[in-house]
């Protein structure tokens, strides 16, 4: 058999494989960088961005939960600005399609970092509506259909590149909720993002993040995102890129059959620095051994029990 | 770059809490320097997802030593370990001590397993005048005086149950020892470093102090071990875990 | 120190200690007592139960999940009547307070079962408002607080025993629903239940369970459950029973620092018969090395970081 | 009553996918019939937050013997465990196989590992004239004849690919060697126990089949092993795993 097709489009932006990086656990590349090449990547989803630097919440914002970690960074990042000059010269030297993810308070501040960034080699905008972790907007807009039909519309007005709009698991019903972002003009759909959880220091009796609550990833919340994309893609037209607790092949396959177009690995990097690469060779050689010539026969191939 | 596993060659249990490991690593060896530290994964499973980070204690050839305190189920589980396994370790990681060719009167202030990575330091660091100061709760939990002995170190012992030398906080036996010197390098529990830091600021000496955060990556990727300093915030994993006592606040970090 | 007071009071009804068993993983008690003495828990909390027997949904009815399992009984049972007749008898040769789960798929069906039960040794009533492995109601009245706060307040006229309203983690907001609970006139408060999710077999490309989907428990969990349990302890007044992912005394005593009043052990039973045993034993020296003299005092008493 | 650590008196590994451990434990070894299983803790873990069933092989004093197959995550997690080692077994659990005094005629009919629990069952099963059918997919695969022959079975070896003895399914072969027996004991892949159900239908056989469900509990309080029978809603491990072949539906339990 020939080499299969790993490369998927989310808009008419091709990505070279359908592996990313989840945005927030992987800086902006740099880091793990020194561990793996990037070129070898589907798209790097930087570090959520904000309009304004922001510092973040206070340390210690993480914590270890059984199959999991809550994080409560709270979006510090440079400043959409700062990213411009500083890292996207870095990541434009690489083949991995760079992904710019962007929280707002307001549609406002969405609509202005999507306007500073249409002119910039950011290939894709991904529309974080799901942070847990700071106090304003954001998660508003993500926690209804109508808020995240609004907020999709008016980026999709002004987006020169393709969007992909972020859920929060945190809801009744994930599928009104993505309904919302694809008759908002979504280009893609990624979730779940992390689901709002607390650990406490039965010691001194304080949570042990000093947000108090935080937001829970890795393969703890795997089977609830398994469960949403799958819910999703029965749904929504467009692409879904599926991301919660994948580790290995396994578990990308996985999200595969339940519905994702492309995944997002996050937290698992920091156990495994080179997770990304050893799923995209897994992939490869399961599609070869497995005699599928494209990736997209794999999407939604799920045979439910009746 | 893929990192290699560290081959365990020897353990060494040094009470009920303190296990020293001696680990075959070339890489990791040849490149730590003083204050550094490595990120450990603590077993296969992954109901414990992220590594301990660990501070470098010696390198020798192609090794490095290790001590880890057992305190939960990290920790625990790295006991399990035997002699000839390999452990998945990434380092060097952080930045460490520095030392300027000027620093010849030196000291270092240590408080219980804070002692960890100075030992590095005042083993690499030659050619100066070293005070060590090192508090532990008691006799029973004394360890590494005679390995720090034999850099030429003056070694001032302190226990808060007087079992051994001076009765009290090191930083107390510090300050009746205080010298003009050209540096000094802290790491201990929160309260005792930001003691430290007020001395030195007071006495108007330079140090540095080694903080520990929460962390995730351990390289600089997530953001979660933030701290604050003079130039906005830094990392402990990737600006640190070693500070210019001049750039950070302790005080923010002390609970409320 | 005299020995510690580890008594509860849910509405009228004294618990000897807070610790009971979650309902649908210790069956009517039987197998379990085998294993530990019923006498020394606090409650036992019954295999969910109709009004009619029902079979439940077809097998594989359970997948492991890192850190937890899914599970799709749907409600199989002998029905109320069954009940009453074969287990209530069993049941009341211990010490522990009966605490009889019910589901219903109209406000109807719950009502007759009160009025069934009323009249027997039950202790407790615990409103399953929550279950996710049935099609029909149950889940519907759990996901808004009209619902909740309609069933709670029918019941609670005509109840002659306590009533726990067992609520559904599977919401945007938890505490408007738990509110929702309260105002109805509910005695006390029960979560977690399970968390929807699914599991695939990447060979078959099928669920691993028939009902293809299922509810999560376990430790992969519990940081929800004590987010959602301290989140209501901060808007209601009635006591919560807490559970999710408990295995230890640890993590009870996370519960009952945010907010738990009594907890519930479900799962963990699976991997530890005596896992309750333990925990109250653990508990009541770890009440004696602290100087705690009633468990009351640690309820809620969580220190938030500003 | 508090079950009892099993201590690991062996580990034998019978090829690169079944291991063979000998137990000790009186409680469960003194108890053990024919037909039941074990349900074990296969590591510290909780990731793994269920117990793995297992046939019990046969008993022997004090001891048991399990084997098991390394198919995923717990099964591997079991093979690294080492002689002197004690593992959390409950058991013994379930209802197995049964024979009555006017069973004299007998045969048990097992597919791969479905082999396992009939073991037992020809061992204890003494006084009878018992025709053993096994098929293996391959000669590499073929285990525990030796130990079956010594007890007088005439043994009957089936192959998927024809390496040892009779090529084709064990369905096949037990049909070509029928008799008129008293019972048959049936353990196997789900589709190979259905065939033989439907043989043994055809010819009026009574027999008794082990079946497999996904388990939580292992003891009969999770309800999550259900299985469809004449009587209503079974549960694999308390009702089961052996049941009549005349109350159950297989066909049912077959994906659809
Ligand atoms: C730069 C640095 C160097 C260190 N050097 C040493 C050393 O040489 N020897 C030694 O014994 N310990 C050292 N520590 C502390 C060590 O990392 C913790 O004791 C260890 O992570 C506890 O893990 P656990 O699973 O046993 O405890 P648990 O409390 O079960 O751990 C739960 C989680 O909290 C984290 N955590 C708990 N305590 C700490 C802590 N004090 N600092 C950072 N994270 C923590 C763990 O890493 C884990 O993610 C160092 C910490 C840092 C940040
Ligand atoms: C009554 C009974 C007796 C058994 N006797 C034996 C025996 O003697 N030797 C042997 O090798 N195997 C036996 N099995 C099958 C054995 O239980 C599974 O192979 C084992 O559970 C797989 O665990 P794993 O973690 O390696 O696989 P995984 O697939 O990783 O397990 C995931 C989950 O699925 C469950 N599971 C997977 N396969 C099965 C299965 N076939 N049956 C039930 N649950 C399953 C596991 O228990 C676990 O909960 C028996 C099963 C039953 C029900
Ligand atoms: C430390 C950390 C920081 C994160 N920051 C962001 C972020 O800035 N923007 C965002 O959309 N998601 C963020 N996430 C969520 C992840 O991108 C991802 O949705 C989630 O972690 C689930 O995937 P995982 O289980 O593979 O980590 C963050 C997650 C972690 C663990
Ligand atoms: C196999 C199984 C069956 C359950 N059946 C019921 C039920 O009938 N009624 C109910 O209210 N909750 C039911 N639950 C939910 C538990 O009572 C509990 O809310 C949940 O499992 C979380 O606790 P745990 O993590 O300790 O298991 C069931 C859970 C499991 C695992
Ligand atoms: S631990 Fe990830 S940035 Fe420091
Ligand atoms: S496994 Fe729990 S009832 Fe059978």
């Amino acid at each position: 058999m020939n080499n299969p097709n790993l490369s998927v489009m989310i808009g008419d932006v091709k990505l070279n494989n359908p592996v990313i990086t989840a945005s927030g656990t992987f800086g902006f590349g740099r880091e793990y960088g020194q561990y793996i090449d990037l070129n070898q990547l589907g798209g790097i989803a930087v570090k959520g961005l904000t309009l304004l630097p922001r510092d973040g919440n206070k340390a210690p914002r993480i914590a270890e939960t059984p199959s999991g970690i809550l994080n409560s960074v709270g979006l510090e990042n440079p400043g959409v600005e700062a990213f411009i000059k500083n890292e996207i010269p870095f990541l434009t030297q690489y083949d991995s399609k760079i992904i710019a993810n962007i929280a707002g308070s307001t549609v406002d501040d969405y609509l202005k970092m999507v306007e500073i960034l249409n002119n910039t080699e950011v290939d894709l905008f991904e529309i974080n509506l799901s942070c847990p972790n700071v106090r304003e907007g954001c998660l508003a807009f993500g926690s209804s259909k109508d808020g995240v039909y609004k907020v999709t519309k008016a980026i999709k007005k002004i987006a020169k590149k393709p969007i992909i709009i972020k859920l929060t698991p945190n809801v009744n019903d994930i599928t009104t909720i993505a309904l919302g972002a694809q008759e908002g003009g979504a280009d893609a759909i990624s979730l779940i993002n992390t689901i709002t959880g607390m650990k406490i220091d039965t010691k001194t009796k304080r949570p042990i993040l000093h947000n108090n609550t935080g937001g829970l990833s890795g393969p703890c919340i795997r089977p609830i995102a398994i469960r949403m994309v799958h819910q999703v893609y029965q749904s929504v037209d467009i692409p879904i890129i599926g991301m919660g607790g994948i580790t290995n092949l396994e578990d990308a396959l996985e999200f595969f059959i339940a519905g994702a177009s492309a995944i997002m690995i996050g937290t698992y990097h920091f156990m495994d620095p080179y997770v990304c690469e050893k799923v995209i060779i897994d992939l490869e050689q399961y599609l070869v051994d497995n005699n599928i010539s494209d990736i997209k026969q794999l999407t939604g191939s799920i045979i439910l029990h009746e | 770059m893929r990192h290699e596993l560290s081959t365990i060659v020897n353990i060494i249990k040094i009470n009920d809490f303190n296990v020293r490991l001696v680990l075959q690593n070339s890489d990791i060896a040849s490149k730590a320097t003083p204050g550094q530290f490595v990120n450990v994964r603590c077993c296969d499973s992954n109901e414990l997802i992220l590594r301990r980070p660990i501070s470098i204690l010696k390198t020798h050839g192609e090794f490095y030593d290790i001590i880890y305190k057992i305190v939960g189920e990290g920790t625990k589980r790295l006991s399990k370990f035997s002699i000839g396994e390999k452990l998945d370790v990434m380092g060097p990681l952080g930045k460490g001590f520095t030392k300027e060719s000027t620093d010849k009167k030196i000291a270092f202030i240590g408080g219980g397993i804070g002692l960890f990575p100075l030992v590095n330091a005042v083993l690499e660091f030659k050619n100066c005048e070293s005070d060590f100061f090192v508090g532990f709760k008691s006799k029973k939990e004394m360890m590494l005086i005679d390995e720090i002995k034999k850099t030429g170190a003056n070694v001032y012992i302190s226990t808060d149950d007087g079992s051994v030398d001076y009765h009290g906080f090191v930083t107390d036996l510090f300050i009746k020892n205080i010298k003009n010197y050209d540096k000094v390098y802290i790491c201990g529990p929160l309260l005792m470093e930001q003691s430290c830091v007020d001395i030195l600021r007071k006495y108007n000496i330079n140090g540095q102090v080694s903080l520990e955060q929460r962390m995730g990556c351990g390289i600089g990727a997530c953001l979660v071990c933030a701290c604050e300093t003079v130039h906005g915030i830094k990392h402990v994993c990737k600006d640190g875990p070693v500070f210019n006592i001049k750039d950070v606040f302790l005080k923010e970090q002390l609970d409320e």
